[in-house]
């Protein structure tokens, strides 16, 4: 066994009442990769910022190479050879990739800022990594995936000891996270010890060599991941068995209830047709950046640019404001749930009921009446962890954040429902009940769209998978013939559809 | 190529201005030949000088998403206290002055620095606040009588009319702060994390920026700034009272903007500020000498403030990310 | 979204301080007469902040309304020279401040511009309109109506003698009702805040963030153009540079009544009730002949320490 | 104690200051008269009537005012008249239905006269002539314009030509930047006449700095302590004021008139204004002080020392 590099023991730490870590302990060793898992708001985040010095330690003890170490801003850590890739985008846009490599640390020569050197050397480390830009390219040039590599090429452009990636691989595709292993992979052979968090578990599985699992604060479990079955993991982090993620789909489309057809945009989307019946679930999948959310936007009224046909049931509807969708009986779950999907300062009740106010309206005056009695339906119906109705969305959880969002829209009785990503970032046992959610509504006749990156979420629920990439519909799948490798061929552009997009991938593969 | 590319709009924006300015002097010019003189310039310039340093001060606050609506009140507090010990001791050294003017007006801007980043609170409210706060301590200090030109220190008054090299001394401050700006913002680390924290302080905090440290630092700045400013208004228009300055906040703010510094944060250069406070110059000096009613001024200079930010706003909206491939584009 | 919370509470506690200790130290304070007539130097004021506090939880902000209120006069002493009569020249506010309203509320929506920079824009803008229609002259002569709407008492009006509230404060009250009633009982003024917590998640919920805020703009400059006519029915004189500075006096309000800069927090309680604290406190003081700016001054530290002091508590409490 | 309070347009500005020393002559003389001096800090209507109301609740004997717009403040003066509280104006007047007397320093027509003739000694016979003027509302100035207008109309002095007039609000300033337009746009300008304190020594100083000494003058109503500088220098050669210290002192003497009762505000009544003399009410209700007087270099530095 190599050396211990890094080492926690008894670390506390409390947000005001919230007592976020209680007592943790947490070894890693030279060349390993130490996977961090547990559900939303266990702590793991909480713990990269205390090792990177972004927030102070209550209580504890930080050992690094054996030396007692105290972080009191992120430079120290940085400094001790600690670097993080967050689970928050740590980017600057206006400022050069290689300036947004060097921040915090910009290399001087004298007094002054060597800029020839900075970007020299950033020039180096992304060539190192394969990205195709250059080091002076502005990030708000990028795209989403170029910026990640930013984020890691900043991590990996000093010596570390450590390096934390906390939820790196979230807006990743399928190609870039394989280049990406192959990072974590590397670094590992050159002796550093990484630390991994992630949800998803088949990552774990590729990658990682040992796991320490947290539970409200505490380490509920470690050992080796060769050791370990996901069923495990999961008992762990939940407390409790959670056997069937995925829940049986009962229902069977009957009638049409939206067609969509030529829906078009000037630079995101082109020419989709497609059609959605009662009690489908239309699975959406693509990678990253294909132009789904853009066109679900689009269906909503929410994308002014572009153009199309929409049929509600039967009735022509004519998207240009969200309201008439609303109206037209659509309900869209955004994919941002915090930017997009709830009011955090707003409490639990406000916003559940934020979108169809005028029902809850004598005239113009609201009823608070009607409006809890909606908020009590729909926090028992979802099981909504919350102390109170009044209780404020940025008190709640992760999990119970998407649930109050879902919320919102199933109270308006929608027969249409596009969830957006709805599983991203929360855990499993949040997951389960969204599926759980998913299924009680196609049985109870709702038209379900679902947008997402999961495959096996769209191959364990989808009764039909369309696939996007770049902007075009490029094929769809229905029944037997839902199948993962298929998928991810049409979404890759390596069943031969597209030319173009296999040069295009050539680079990542 | 995409970097030439984003190179190339920005500075196509400071050139755009560039040519309007020429173009206003040059018409006002063909009406008016005595515009077109050295002697004209020199005026110009000498006018926009102390709105070039206010605005180097109100610059770096705006990019970190600040906003010093109290540079004004900062100025005519401490030009106030700059006559005031003139006026108490005749013998006192210019040099002296100077540091206490920057001293004192360093004073008051770290008392808005350390308000908002002590107490977590939105700087509008803030310099707000320490706007009527410095203005009402001018009356206290000066118990609300005017200092007037046989009252000032000679020194005070003698240094914008001092010409060195054949500029006026006022210009020359002008352009050391101008020149030191700019080197603080390219090639100073701290300069560069003013754009890093302006353009995503929450991400600031996550690479080791010290993010109150740095905006204490650019509100005492931009005090220090204001209160050399305080000095030399004192001295070339020989006068200290409460109401001095009062309400030209806004035109500081207003010359940023046109500059194309953004109120959001994160954006703007040294060199486009100056030409904001050049346009703004051009102006007011063009009005009076084309026989404009001078009723005309304020509006003017509403309207231009409200065109430049919209073309500002359409030259800075993202060109549209495009995942489409582009027709003919083929590989 | 609550109408009544503990900032407003604070404020109630301040205000009968404030009525205890300057009716023990100054003599007449606590008459009748003195207390109507203080509301004279506040209420147009107040009626501004009224609009001001629905933009700011908005999270927009409106630094021209002063110079609007100027432009309004100005229409006012236009159309009094054209031969208009009262209503013709009401009408003439009314529709230069919701034209004035509308095209700051198109700047900001359409063109997608931080309000703020809007509105320095507009305030320069307006206020130089005016300079320049009006130059080195002054507007008088308005219709008796207009001296009565500013300077009455609403009992002399209805024939109720003792009656000595001025119709200004009447107003200003009736105001406030409405305006607190549409931010905390409609449905419109729940949007409203919505649209100031996260403008992305209200549009997201199909509320028309849009068309909320250019309203608002467009009913800043309808309080405008009512502060205008009592404004210059009061004093009965149409100037250039008539309210100068009133729109910083106008945030003061607002934001000592605890309605938060980046929108989304506050309330109509809060606001009215800084309103009158403010009012009270400066006429209190020029009672004391404590000059305006040294008023000015201590206002400006009570905002700050208004911020601050509640934070300073939160923290203490932390510790604890 | 009888309360008189002295309401000037602005609080700092030297020439009111002067007014305040001898308003608080005129109350040691009276004996049981209380000034009290005050005023807004920017020259505004609101911000006096602001400060009328106020006084009107601390039940001042009397209100002495120089206003900055003579209707506005009017409905609250008249407020303060219905109360009891006697209203006079001086320097800049009131409306005639919100005061009772207004004192004017001096008779328009003389400074209209006198603001000419200072040119004519200045410059000459012939050449161009600015005015720059306080703010462009001020009452009291405008009026003074409209009578040096009516003079330069006059034959004698037809060579005289008025190119424009422009208004430095009170401000130095401002004031300062615009006597320096008024040089760009008339190279041939001779002089510029300021009746107002602030603008004569700002456009004084400008001229200096401008090095235009010799080639403009400048000329208008100064204090003697802030222009002594400029006439030293040649920017001036002469100007003029009525006493400020007179000035204060008259209008409380006329004040306590009102509130002994002795005088009701009736056209031809004879205010006495103690050791100035005595005054009669014309049919406006106003009076004249007393004639403006000329400074130069032989007697300027005397009066510098007093206001
Ligand atoms: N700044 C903060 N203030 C108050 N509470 C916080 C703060 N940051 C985190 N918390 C709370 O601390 C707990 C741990 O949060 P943390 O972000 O570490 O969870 P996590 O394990 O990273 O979850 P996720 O999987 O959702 O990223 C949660 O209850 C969270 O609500
Ligand atoms: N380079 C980028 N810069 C800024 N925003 C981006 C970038 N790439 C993607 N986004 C944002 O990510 C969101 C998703 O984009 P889009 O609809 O095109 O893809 P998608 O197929 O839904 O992918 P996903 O939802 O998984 O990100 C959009 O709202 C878009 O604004
Ligand atoms: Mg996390
Ligand atoms: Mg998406």
């Amino acid at each position: 066994m190599s050396e211990v590099l890094l080492s926690l023991c008894g670390v506390h730490k409390s947000y005001g009442a919230t007592r976020a870590l209680r007592g943790v302990d947490l070894e890693l060793r030279a060349g390993e990769v130490l996977a961090l898992v547990g559900e939303n708001g266990a702590g793991k985040s909480t713990l990269v910022k205390m090792l990177t010095g972004v927030v102070p330690m209550d209580e504890g003890a930080i050992q690094l190479k054996g030396q007692p170490q105290r972080f009191t801003n992120a430079q120290d850590s940085q400094a001790a050879g600690i670097l993080a890739v967050h689970q928050e985008t740590v980017m600057f846009e206006e400022l050069s990739v290689a300036e947004n490599i060097f921040v915090g640390r910009h290399l001087m020569r004298g007094p002054f800022v060597h800029w020839a050197a900075m970007n020299a050397q950033a020039q180096t480390v992304l060539d190192d990594i394969g990205a195709r830009f250059t080091a002076t390219t502005l990030v708000k040039d990028l795209s989403l995936a170029e910026r990640h590599l930013v984020e890691i090429a900043r991590a990996l452009s000093q010596k570390a000891l450590v390096v934390i990636l906390d939820e790196p691989t979230a807006a990743l595709s399928q190609a870039e996270i394989r280049d990406f292993y192959g990072i974590v992979r590397k670094l590992r052979d050159q002796g550093v010890g990484v630390i991994f968090i992630t949800h998803k578990f088949d990552e774990i599985f590729a990658v990682a060599d040992r796991y320490l699992v947290l539970r409200d604060g505490a380490a509920v479990g470690t050992g080796a991941i060769a050791d370990a079955t996901e069923q495990e993991l999961v008992r762990l982090m939940a407390g409790r068995e959670i056997d069937q993620i995925y829940p049986h789909i009962h229902a069977t489309p009957g009638d049409e209830v939206l067609t969509v057809k030529n829906l078009s945009h000037p630079t995101e989307f082109q020419g989709l047709h497609f059609s959605l019946r009662r009690g489908e679930i239309l699975g959406f999948y693509g990678l990253v950046g294909s132009g789904r959310s853009e066109a679900m936007l689009a269906i909503m009224g929410l994308n002014p640019q572009a153009s199309g046909d929409f049929t509600v049931l039967g009735q022509k509807l004519d998207a240009k404001r969200p309201g008439d969708a609303i109206a037209a009986g659509i309900a869209y779950v955004p994919e941002e749930r915090q930017r997009q999907g709830g009011i955090l300062s707003f409490s639990v009740q406000d916003n559940i009921s934020l979108a169809g106010l005028s029902r809850f309206a004598t005239g113009p005056w609201l009823s608070a009446i009607k409006e809890s009695a909606l908020c009590q339906r729909m926090t028992e119906r979802l099981h909504i962890k919350t102390a109170s109705p009044h209780t404020l969305l940025s008190g709640l959880s992760g999990g119970n954040q998407q649930k109050v969002v879902i919320a919102k829209w199933l109270g308006l009785d929608p027969k249409i429902v596009i969830l957006d990503e709805p599983t991203k970032g929360i855990d499993v046992g949040a997951k389960q009940a969204v599926y759980q959610l998913i299924a009680e509504m196609v049985k109870e006749g709702l038209a379900v769209i679902l947008v997402s990156s999961e495959l096996p979420e769209v191959t364990h629920l989808a009764h039909r998978v369309i696939v996007m990439r770049r902007g075009l519909q490029v094929a769809e799948f229905a029944g037997e013939a839902i199948q993962a490798e298929a998928i991810v061929a049409a979404a890759s552009g390596l069943d031969g559809s597209s030319e173009h997009a296999l040069a295009a991938m050539g680079a990542h593969a | 190529m995409n970097t030439l590319k984003k190179n190339a709009r920005t500075v196509r924006r400071e050139w755009l201005l560039l040519l309007i300015i020429v173009v206003i002097a040059l018409a006002v010019g063909a009406r008016a030949p005595v515009f077109l003189t050295w002697r004209n310039g020199l005026d110009i310039a000498n006018d926009s000088a102390i709105l070039a340093i206010l605005v180097m001060g109100q610059m770096l606050v705006l990019l970190t998403r600040g906003i010093d609506l109290s540079a004004a009140s900062n100025l005519a507090l401490t030009g106030m206290a700059c006559a005031l010990v003139g006026k108490a001791f005749p013998g006192v050294d210019i040099v002296v002055l100077i540091a206490l003017a920057l001293a004192i007006g360093a004073l008051l801007g770290s008392i808005n620095g350390w308000l908002i980043t002590g107490f977590n609170l939105p700087p509008i409210v803030v310099t707000l606040g320490t706007l009527s706060a410095y203005r009402g301590a001018i009356f206290v200090a000066s118990k609300g009588a005017w200092i007037s030109d046989q009252d000032i220190h000679v020194a005070i008054k003698g240094l914008p009319r001092e010409v060195w090299l054949g500029l006026p001394a006022l210009v020359w401050f002008a352009l050391v702060v101008l020149a030191l700006s700019a080197v603080f913002l390219n090639l100073r680390c701290a300069g560069r994390e003013i754009y890093a924290l302006g353009g995503n302080p929450h991400a600031a905090t996550y690479v080791g920026i010290n993010v109150p440290a740095r905006l204490r630092l650019v509100y005492t700045l931009s005090g220090a700034l204001a209160g050399l400013a305080g000095l030399l208004w004192v001295g070339r228009y020989s006068i200290a009272y409460t109401e001095l300055a009062a309400g030209y906040e806004l035109t500081v703010v207003a010359a940023c903007v046109i500059g194309g510094v953004s109120i959001g944060g994160g954006v703007g250069s040294v060199l486009g500020a100056a030409l904001g406070v050049l346009f703004i110059g051009v102006v007011n000096g063009a009005l009076p000498v084309i026989q404009v009613s001078p009723f005309w001024q304020q509006a003017i200079s509403g309207a231009v403030i409200l065109i430049s930010v919209a073309v500002n706003a359409r030259s800075q909206r993202r060109a549209g990310r495009q995942i489409l491939e582009r027709q003919g584009a083929a590989a | 979204m609550k109408a009544w919370n503990t900032w407003e509470r604070v404020l109630l506690a301040l205000l009968v301080v404030l009525l205890v200790v300057f009716g023990i130290s100054q003599p007449g304070f606590m008459s009748a007469d003195t207390l109507a007539d203080s509301t004279f130097n506040f209420s147009e004021k107040g009626i501004l902040a009224l609009a001001m506090a629905l933009l700011i939880v908005c999270g927009e902000i409106d630094l021209s309304i002063a110079a609007i209120l100027a432009l309004c006069s100005l229409a006012m002493g236009y159309a009094m020279r054209a031969g208009a009569g009262p209503v013709g020249i009401g009408a003439a506010a009314v529709l230069t401040g919701c034209v004035a309203g509308a095209v700051n509320g198109v700047l900001v929506t359409r063109y997608k511009l931080p309000s703020i920079v809007v509105t320095i824009g507009t305030l320069s803008l307006y206020r130089g309109l005016a300079l320049v229609a009006l130059g080195d002259q002054s507007i008088s002569g308005y219709p008796e109506v207009f001296s009565t709407l500013g300077n009455a008492y609403i009992g002399e009006v209805i024939g109720v003698r003792w009656l000595i509230i001025p119709i200004e404060f009447v107003l200003l009250m009736v105001f406030a009702v409405a305006v607190g009633l549409f931010l905390h009982r409609t449905v419109m003024g729940r949007r409203v805040y919505a649209i100031g917590a996260n403008p992305v998640a209200a549009r997201f919920s199909g509320i028309e963030a849009d068309r909320y805020r250019f309203l608002l703009f467009v009913f800043a400059g309808l309080m405008a153009a009512v502060a205008a006519i009592l404004l210059t029915g009061r004093i009965g004189s149409t100037r250039p540079n008539i309210a100068m500075g009133w729109e910083l006096d106008a945030i003061t309000m607002v934001i000592l009544g605890g309605v938060a800069i980046e929108g989304g927090r506050g309330s109509i309680v809060g606001t009215m009730l800084a309103v009158l604290l403010l009012g009270l406190f400066t006429f209190g003081m020029g009672m004391a002949n404590v000059t305006g700016i040294v008023m000015s001054m201590v206002i400006g530290i009570l905002l700050i320490v208004s911020m601050v002091l509640p934070r300073l508590l939160k923290r203490k409490g932390a510790h604890a | 104690a009888d309360k008189i309070a002295l309401v000037v347009k602005s609080l700092g500005n030297g020439f009111f200051d002067a007014a305040n020393q001898g308003a608080q002559e005129a109350a040691k003389e009276l004996k049981n008269v209380e000034v009290i001096y005050t005023g807004p800090a920017k020259a505004t209507a609101e911000g006096q009537i602001e400060i009328v109301n106020s006084l009107i609740a601390q039940k001042v004997s009397a209100i002495v005012i120089s206003a900055n717009d003579p209707d506005a403040l009017a409905p609250s003066l008249k407020r303060a008249m219905e109360r009891g509280i006697k209203v006079i104006s001086f320097d800049s007047g009131v409306r005639k239905d919100g005061r009772m007397m207004q004192l004017n320093a001096s008779s328009n027509a003389l400074i209209g006269e006198k603001l000419v003739t200072m040119t004519q000694d200045a410059i000459g016979n012939t050449g161009e002539v600015a005015i720059l003027s306080a703010t462009a509302q001020a009452t009291n100035q405008n009026i003074w314009i409209e009578e040096a207008k009516k003079v330069l109309a006059q034959p004698a002095y037809k060579g005289l030509k008025l190119v424009s007039v422009v208004y430095g609000d009170d401000q130095t300033d401002k004031s300062y930047r615009e006597a320096q337009g008024l040089f760009k746009s008339y190279p041939n300008l001779k002089a510029i006449i300021a009746p107002t304190t602030v603008g004569v020594a700002a456009a004084a100083k400008a001229v200096q700095d401008e090095k235009m000494v010799g080639k403009i003058y400048v000329t208008g109503l100064g204090l003697p302590s802030e222009m002594a500088g400029h006439v030293k220098s040649g920017a001036v050669k002469s100007f003029a004021i009525w006493n400020p210290i007179d000035f204060g002192y008259a209008a409380v003497m006329a004040a306590s008139q009102f509130v002994s009762g002795k005088v009701t505000g009736k056209p031809g009544e004879v205010v006495s204004l103690g050791r100035v003399g005595s005054v009669t009410l014309d049919a406006n209700s106003e009076a004249p002080m007393a004639k403006p007087f000329t400074y130069d270099a032989s007697n300027v530095e005397k009066f510098a020392k007093f206001f």
